[in-house]
């Protein structure tokens, strides 16, 4: 755990340094050809977002209240950031851990069976499968899922989480109507990404299948199925928790897209309107936030690899 | 094994499963009755305050001009007319206006609104702690005086025409907000206005709910449910309009001619056309000695075909501009004629002020230098980088050589523009409906951040624009303004090049629309809607 | 017989086709009998052993060709189901490295019970009293406590009498044993082999018994067969002696200086890990070692894996810095590169794999300009005609030579520099023993030709006694003993010592 | 190597595309720039072969001239990204202690940023030009090459001939450099093939925001992006340029697959 605050350290700094050295800035952004707004206002807004300080103390200043957990106010509507990014973090959350919940459920059949059947016709056939999503930006299947199931089909909603009379649906109509809402951004995000997984899961197989230990256990004359299922399985999933707690920034970076297309007020898009707007304290914070949850996925992942590899579990023993 | 173990899921967990997919899948995606209570229109950003004071983008203004009133409003025919004003006396040569309130106004919880919320208001824009972006025009007010609870006075420094029009700022409640921090109240999310609706609701990135007024000083409005959505992608909004989740949206030129031509669209949807109020245009830095020459202004003017962008870039969505002003406007010069495009007329204006190809390289040059320019576009505007590519081949016909950079908004602001590190930019203005344009092309207004950022300087001009300011007869300002008309069309500072149309496209069971010069919003509260029959 | 291989032809797949890996080999076995089977890495020993019961993965390899008859039955072209039964219960194996045979993530009862509820009806509680009497009989002494272990918690030893529970807990009637010593310490090996006969005896077992260590299968086994290219070349009834090396050098140049001297030197090793890298505890490899070497001499130093011998040798050719301890290089305590030169274990990694023999060669020469441009071939000429190797060489790839020409190739970098001193870490284990004895042979040679001083390092007593003047004993990253090389081996002070050389003499 | 047809099949696909590339001028047929608006927007034909786009420009030619930009963001900003990787690995690998702790807490705190945040952080507060993505792109993908190298580098200075280099008294230039980096190559190069699909990919996203390469440049992103607003209406616009970055993307991927299997992949 202590090697977490150098390295939060160091994402503040480098992520601050960058952001505020750049040129233009929320005031412009928001009041520039604005015949309305004149030369002083402008000034007077710079002054009331701290922006004619110097550097240094913007980021003492921003850093004294971080560890108070205040994420300082939005330059845009003025509002908490911590509320802001709060509203928003349950729907990246639940999209993302249930894509990578589906990714999970699929990856791994497909990564352990082309393990096994390695350079068969069913195994090239799922490297092109995993590798389609893969290869097609993501944004564009979306948008051809979108008109295909939300216009020409008309079974699926193309936007957002719920619909409009959402309010006045039964418990169990809410629940149906968001997961109608669900299925295309999940499908979306979970095949894009269902190619590094799975490819991963397959290579790990592999490993392990030409392990001695798997030799061991056909020496023994065990049938396939428990070689496969009993003593290759288990070491093959192992790193796949670490993998998971890598994956969480890449999710986070993917949902900026997902949430645009569908229209879906999460993380990503605060993240994307904050940048394109400017908005310092939720960039700060976002990315923040994000290094945190990198740093939690990680914690996460070292200890549930510990708690599932006897190697760690256990401590060597002086025998 | 795998194989095994699928086929056996196959025999009864299949059906199952497609089962559930199906259900979930199924179920109805439209409320007739909802549908029949509501108009749902959705734009590209969320709101960003509903304190209309601090507003700067289109979303919270758009909201908010349905949430409050202001003192003055302008109608369908874009005139200055009253609202929680019932009149307004301007006195000493427009040294003092005096405004007579409604008396009938009460605010959404119940207050009655007095002079007191004009006061709050005004004292908030001129408040240096409040983070406004308006106080510009409130400044020059000397004196605010409350006469009674419905009538206050106001005096200014100096005559001040574009006062009046000013006042269209919306007015805040003084009983809500006098102990509030304007800059992080909770009341910038849950406000309460005069307005014909009221506040219902802001699920944040995703849509905000009003509810009509039913006491609202006009009449109560004939729909019951306003939602305005956040769509953050433009394609991804039109798929949702065409699936039936949006009832009013402004289109593209391309979608206005070419994808809403089906039989589904005209079964379903009205579109409308209507011209903006506001310019494109392309600026030249006259600080750079190439653009010096009126000539050579001129002669770009006749190279390039406005039509041509007109119908490429807007496919044909819009009209030429001879000038800031649009034609709707008292301000507008009828008489200022478009020069035509005629390239054999730019290469002789060219050769005129000394640009000649001398080495036949089929690029313009003089005193050894070819000539040859930047056009800065700012990034996300895909019609006016369409336009800078057209304008860049065009001149290439004559001779000149040019390139296009794309910046981000706000660095092309503080980097280039307010820097005047910039050649040529095309940009827009949009307009106010007060014709007053002092901050734009007044020789005064060549200040870093400041409007006139091409350093345009001509002493009449400068003159006009003074003594536009301080007339209050409509009759005499037209005729200042007429002449500024014509004096920049012939001097070319900017290139002026389209006035784009408004493109809304609205769901045919809201009906009651009607199209006037100020576009079809200015009726909005007598819009209902057909009762469809489930 | 129990068991006749005939005309056995086994290809593996690989990028550039079919690689034949036995070819045509054939053996035979005795009810009862131990077969010895050696021959140098990758001669095909372990494919052939693989083979018998149909261990080869099909991704890999494939039986192309022959028959193998056990207790009258043709096991090629058998259904995979009816191997699987023999697997095990008959013909069972046990493998070179214990810590990778057994599957980490579960316990060794789990593993071993699994025989049992694999081929027999049984229950669990029955299976688990069964392989406890097995890990007794495997001579573990606490046998409930090992039954829910995992393997990490084991040492080698333990881990391999665990291997050998579970291959012979269905008695079955052939015992398959792939260099089942080779990853043990010498001191462990020797137990093992013990266990291996005992096992014999009580339950009638046949053996295959695989190693390239001819010394050692002559301990246990009847018979021996030679295997070469993939085919048994000869038998031999009983173990070569120990590697004929060269009369050591009478040491009548004794000399008063020290080329080489170190001083209470020390290298602790921290242990890292996760993704915070938590530091988890120091391993002190290197423990407080005096030592020194004089002019002209050789300096044995004797230890098992893990005592801190290769860390020694790595710090003494400057390769790690000490965390503790000072080192002399002639008096100086900065090392001169080109007078200290190291020969490594494995010939087959010694070598960049894509540089020529020249190159390698030459880089000496190039860092060090010890010859003219024009002089260099001639130099390289000569660097291979005194470590016996033919000029041709020179435009080769490492991997067109065999184990042996390779330690060679090493030893001529090592002296193309004119260096005063060799490190030589374990420069002939991984080679045959019949060509161990040459390269000593050559090491001393040098010696005399150019007088050079070795640091020798061993782990096999015979070999460093072969070749040195003083031997220091090494154990857990200390020296316990050091001297006369004849003096320690006749008189041994310590216990530990005395043990390195009976499992040695085996 | 080309025994598996997959590879072989990525690998005619990444040939082509080279091909079309370098020969786009001759390909094209058209001058992806030539504006006539009196030609915008027609269908496939065999005139126009993908159709036009809003300008009248040809989308055939766009789009071979965009596989010249979308290629060479991709190898650019691998360039960059290997370069910079293989310095910070292989210093960090080959001295260790300090500076590899340091050098490593560098990479963990990059990793730690969702790098297409910062991308498009970066892109759009600079300048969305080709360099400036390029750049960007490298410059925060850096981390898998450096951390891959390191561990390539490490595992090969425990290997005896490296030692033997040091022994000799090489320099550490001569052991990175002559020793190192050509017995480490190998995954390295996978790792530059698949990150020239993951840099095209990238452009693309970057110009579904808005914040790609800028026009009047073609790259495959920013004509993607305006199709995107003729959806349903001029399928062309929005169907070849995606499958043109489908197909690359898919190339590549079979590409590094293959060569995966050949230097990652290790048989025993």
């Amino acid at each position: 755990m202590a090697g977490m605050v150098p390295l939060l350290i160091g994402i503040t700094i480098i992520s601050f340094a960058i952001i505020h050295l750049s040129p233009g800035g929320p005031v412009e952004l928001a009041t520039s050809m604005d015949q309305r707004v004149t030369a002083q206002a402008r000034q007077k807004l710079m002054h009331i977002y701290g922006l004619d300080k110097p550097l240094h103390i913007q980021y003492a200043d921003w850093l004294l209240r971080l560890v108070r957990f205040d994420f300082g106010n939005s330059f845009l509507d003025g509002r908490k950031v911590l509320d802001k990014i709060v509203e928003r973090l349950p729907i990246t959350l639940l999209i993302n851990i249930l894509s990578l919940f589906l990714i999970l459920i699929i990856a791994i059949p497909i990564g352990i069976t082309s393990a096994i059947k390695a350079n068969s016709f069913y195994d090239k056939f799922m490297t092109v499968f995993v590798f389609m999503g893969f290869a097609m930006p993501s944004f564009w299947l979306a948008l051809l899922l979108m008109s295909f199931f939300g216009i020409q089909l008309h079974i699926l909603p193309i936007l957002g989480i719920k619909s409009l009379f959402f309010d006045e649906l039964s418990l169990a109509g809410k629940i149906l109507d968001v997961a109608r809402h669900l299925i295309l951004p999940v499908f979306v995000s979970c095949f894009v990404s269902l190619a590094a997984m799975s490819r991963y899961i397959k290579t790990n197989m592999m490993d392990v299948l030409h392990k001695d230990y798997i030799r061991t256990a056909r020496a023994k004359g065990l049938s396939e199925t428990k070689v496969i299922y009993k003593h290759a399985l288990k070491n093959a999933l192992l790193p796949v928790v670490t993998i998971l707690g890598l994956s969480i920034p890449g999710l986070i970076g993917g949902s900026i897209i997902t949430e645009t297309v569908f229209s879906i007020p999460g993380m990503g898009r605060l993240a994307f309107e904050a940048v394109m707007a400017r908005d310092y304290p939720v960039i700060m914070a976002e990315l923040i936030i994000s290094a945190l949850l990198t740093l939690i996925g990680n914690l996460i992942a070292d200890i549930a690899y510990s708690w599932a590899d006897p190697r760690v579990r256990i401590g060597k023993r002086n025998v | 094994m795998i194989m095994l173990r699928i086929k056996n899921l196959k025999n009864y967990k299949l059906p199952i499963i497609l089962a559930a997919f199906l259900f979930v899948i199924s179920g109805c995606s439209q409320r007739t009755d909802f549908k029949n209570n509501s108009i749902i229109t959705a734009s590209i950003g969320d709101a960003r305050t509903l304190i209309p004071i601090l507003a700067t983008d289109s979303a919270s203004a758009e909201i908010s001009s349905l949430l409050y009133n202001a003192l003055v409003k302008y109608d369908k025919n874009i005139n200055i007319v009253e609202d929680l004003a019932q009149g307004w006396d301007i006195q000493d040569g427009g040294l003092k206006i005096i405004f007579y309130l409604r008396k009938d106004v009460k605010w959404h919880d119940g207050a009655p609104f007095t002079a007191k919320d004009v006061e709050f208001t005004y004292k908030k824009l001129i408040d240096p702690g409040v983070r406004t972006a308006y106080s510009g025009d409130f400044e020059k007010i000397k004196e605010f005086n409350i006469i009674d609870d419905y009538t206050i006075e106001l005096v200014y420094k100096e005559p001040h025409a574009p006062a009046l029009s000013s006042w269209g700022m919306p007015i805040i409640p003084y009983h809500l907000l006098k102990d509030e921090d304007l800059n992080t109240t909770s009341y910038a999310r849950n406000p309460i206005g005069t307005g014909p609706y009221k506040f219902k609701k802001w699920v944040t990135g995703e849509k905000i709910e009003l509810v009509a007024n039913p006491d609202y000083f006009e009449g109560a409005p004939l729909i019951k449910n306003y939602i305005y959505r956040v769509i953050a992608d433009d394609a991804s909004m039109f798929l949702e309009l065409q699936a039936g989740g949006i009832d009013l949206m402004g289109l593209t030129p391309l979608q206005y001619k070419r994808q809403t031509n089906t039989l589904f669209f005209k079964k379903n949807f009205n579109k409308f056309r209507y011209p903006s109020f506001g310019y494109t245009y392309l600026g030249y830095n006259l600080k750079n000695d190439k653009f010096k020459d009126v000539r050579v202004r001129q002669a770009l003017d006749y190279a390039v075909d406005k039509q041509e962008i007109i119908n490429g870039v807007l496919l044909g969505m819009g009209r030429t501009a001879t000038g800031p002003f649009v034609p709707e406007s008292w301000a507008y010069n009828a008489g200022v004629a478009l020069r035509p495009y005629d390239a054999q007329k730019a290469k002789e204006l060219l050769a005129q002020a000394g640009w000649r190809d001398t080495n036949k390289d089929g690029w313009l040059d003089k005193d050894g230098h070819i000539f040859e320019f930047t056009i800065m576009v700012n990034q996300g505007n895909d019609l006016r980088q369409q336009a800078a590519q057209i304008i860049q081949r065009r001149l290439s016909q004559v001779g000149i050589k040019v390139k296009i950079k794309v910046v981000e908004w706000s660095v092309m602001i503080t980097e280039f523009i307010n820097k005047k590190q910039f050649e040529a930019v095309l940009m827009g203005w949009g307009l106010a409906r007060e014709p007053d344009c002092f901050d734009i092309w007044h020789s005064s207004k060549t200040k870093e951040g400041e409007f006139n950022f091409i350093s345009y300087k001509n002493d009449e001009v400068d003159q006009l624009l003074v003594e536009g300011r301080r007339i209050f007869d409509t009759k005499k300002r037209a005729k200042i303004y007429k002449r500024i008309h014509e004096i920049l069309y012939e001097e070319q500072p900017y290139m002026f090049l389209w006035i784009a149309d408004q493109l809304p496209i609205v769901d045919k069971r809201i009906k009651g629309i009607e199209v006037a010069p100020a576009g079809i919003y200015h009726d909005f509260i007598h819009w209902h809607i057909e009762k469809e029959n489930d | 017989m129990l068991l006749e291989i005939n005309n056995l032809q086994v290809n593996y797949f690989s990028a550039r086709g079919k690689t034949p890996a036995v070819c045509g080999a054939s053996l035979a076995i005795k009810k009862g009998e131990v077969l010895g089977l050696v021959g140098e890495s990758a001669c095909g020993k372990s494919t052939l052993a693989l083979s018998i019961a149909n261990l080869i993965s099909p991704h890999e390899g494939k039986i192309a060709e022959g028959e193998i008859i056990f207790n009258n039955r043709n096991l090629i072209g058998l259904p995979e189901k009816e191997l699987r039964a023999l697997r095990g219960r008959e013909i069972s194996y046990i493998f070179q490295d214990p810590s990778s045979a057994l599957n980490p993530v579960y316990t060794i009862g789990e593993q071993i019970t699994e025989v049992l509820l694999g081929h027999e009806n049984i229950s669990k509680e029955s299976a688990k009293e069964k392989a406890i009497q097995a890990l007794k009989s495997a001579q573990l002494a606490d046998a409930e406590r090992v039954f829910s272990c995992y393997p990490h918690q084991l040492s080698g030893g333990m881990k391999q009498r665990s291997m050998i529970a579970m291959a012979t807990i269905l008695k079955p009637k052939l015992l398959i044993a792939d260099e089942p010593t080779t990853a043990l310490d010498v001191t462990v090996q020797a137990k093992i082999i013990e266990l291996l006969i005992k096992l014999k005896n009580e339950l009638g077992l046949s053996i295959l018994f695989i190693t390239h260590d001819l010394n050692l299968v002559s301990t246990i086994a009847s018979r021996i067969a030679v295997m070469e290219k993939g085919k048994i070349i000869r038998y031999e009834t009983k173990g070569l002696s120990k590697p004929a090396a060269a009369e050591k050098r009478k040491t009548e140049t004794q000399s008063k200086e020290n080329v080489l001297e170190a001083k209470n030197l020390k290298k602790y090793f921290a242990v890292e890990t996760g993704f915070f890298r938590r530091e988890k505890g120091i391993v002190k490899a290197v423990d407080g070692v005096d030592i020194s070497l004089k002019y002209g001499q050789t300096l044995g130093i004797v230890g098992e894996t893990g005592s801190g011998k290769t860390t020694l040798a790595k710090l003494l050719a400057g390769l790690y810095t000490p965390t503790e301890g000072k080192i002399y290089y002639e008096g100086n305590k900065k090392i001169i590169r080109k007078d200290f030169q190291m020969v490594f274990q494995h010939p087959f990694d010694s070598l960049n794999p894509r540089m020529k023999i020249e190159d390698i060669l030459k880089e000496g020469l190039l860092i060090h300009k010890i010859a003219e441009p024009s002089n260099i071939k001639q130099r390289l000429c000569d660097l291979l005609d005194m470590v016996q190797m033919p000029k041709d060489s020179l435009d080769r790839f490492p991997h067109e030579f065999s184990g042996g020409q390779r330690q060679r190739i090493a030893i001529a970098r090592a002296i193309s520099v004119e260096p005063k001193v060799i490190i030589c870490d374990e420069p002939v284990s991984s080679l045959d023993v019949s060509i161990q004895g040459k390269i000593l042979q050559l090491l001393l040679e040098l010696q005399e030709r150019l007088n050079l001083s070795y640091v020798f390092i061993s782990h096999d007593i015979l070999i460093v006694k072969a070749i040195s003047t003083t031997i220091a004993v090494m154990y857990q990253g200390k020296i316990i003993e050091q001297g006369e090389a004849s003096q320690i081996f006749e008189h041994p002070a310590q216990e530990y010592t005395k043990e390195l050389m009976s499992a040695a003499r085996y | 190597m080309f025994k598996n047809k997959l590879t072989l099949f990525g690998a005619i696909i990444v040939g082509a595309l080279a091909i079309i590339a370098i020969f786009a001028p001759f390909i094209s047929g058209h001058d992806p720039a030539a504006i006539d608006i009196q030609q915008a927007l027609l269908a496939p034909s065999s005139a126009h072969l993908f159709g036009t786009d809003q300008l009248g420009r040809d989308l055939f030619s766009r789009i071979v001239y965009g596989a010249r930009v979308s290629l060479v963001i991709g190898f650019v900003a691998v360039g960059i990204s290997i370069v910079i990787g293989l310095a910070i690995g292989s210093i960090a690998g080959y001295y260790g202690g300090r500076v590899d702790s340091v050098l490593m807490r560098l990479v963990d705190i990059m990793l730690c940023f969702p790098s297409f945040f910062l991308i498009l952080a970066l892109v759009a507060i600079l300048e969305p030009n080709i360099i400036i993505i390029m750049v960007v792109i490298g410059a925060t993908s850096w981390m898998g090459p450096a951390r891959l190298i390191r561990a390539e580098i490490l595992s090969l200075k425990e290997r005896e001939f490296i030692q033997a280099a040091k022994v000799l008294g090489a320099s550490d230039f001569r052991i990175i450099t002559r020793h190192l980096i050509p017995n480490g190559i190998g995954p390295i190069l996978v790792n530059a093939v698949l990150g020239i699909a993951a840099a095209i990919l990238i452009e693309s996203s970057l110009s579904f925001l808005g914040i790609g390469v800028q026009p009047p440049s073609p790259s495959w992103g920013n004509i993607l992006m305006e199709g995107k607003s003729t959806l349903g209406v001029c399928w062309w616009l929005l169907l070849f340029p995606g499958v043109a970055i489908f197909i690359t993307v898919m190339g590549y991927n079979l590409l590094g697959e293959g060569l995966r299997q050949r230097y990652v992949v290790r048989d025993k």
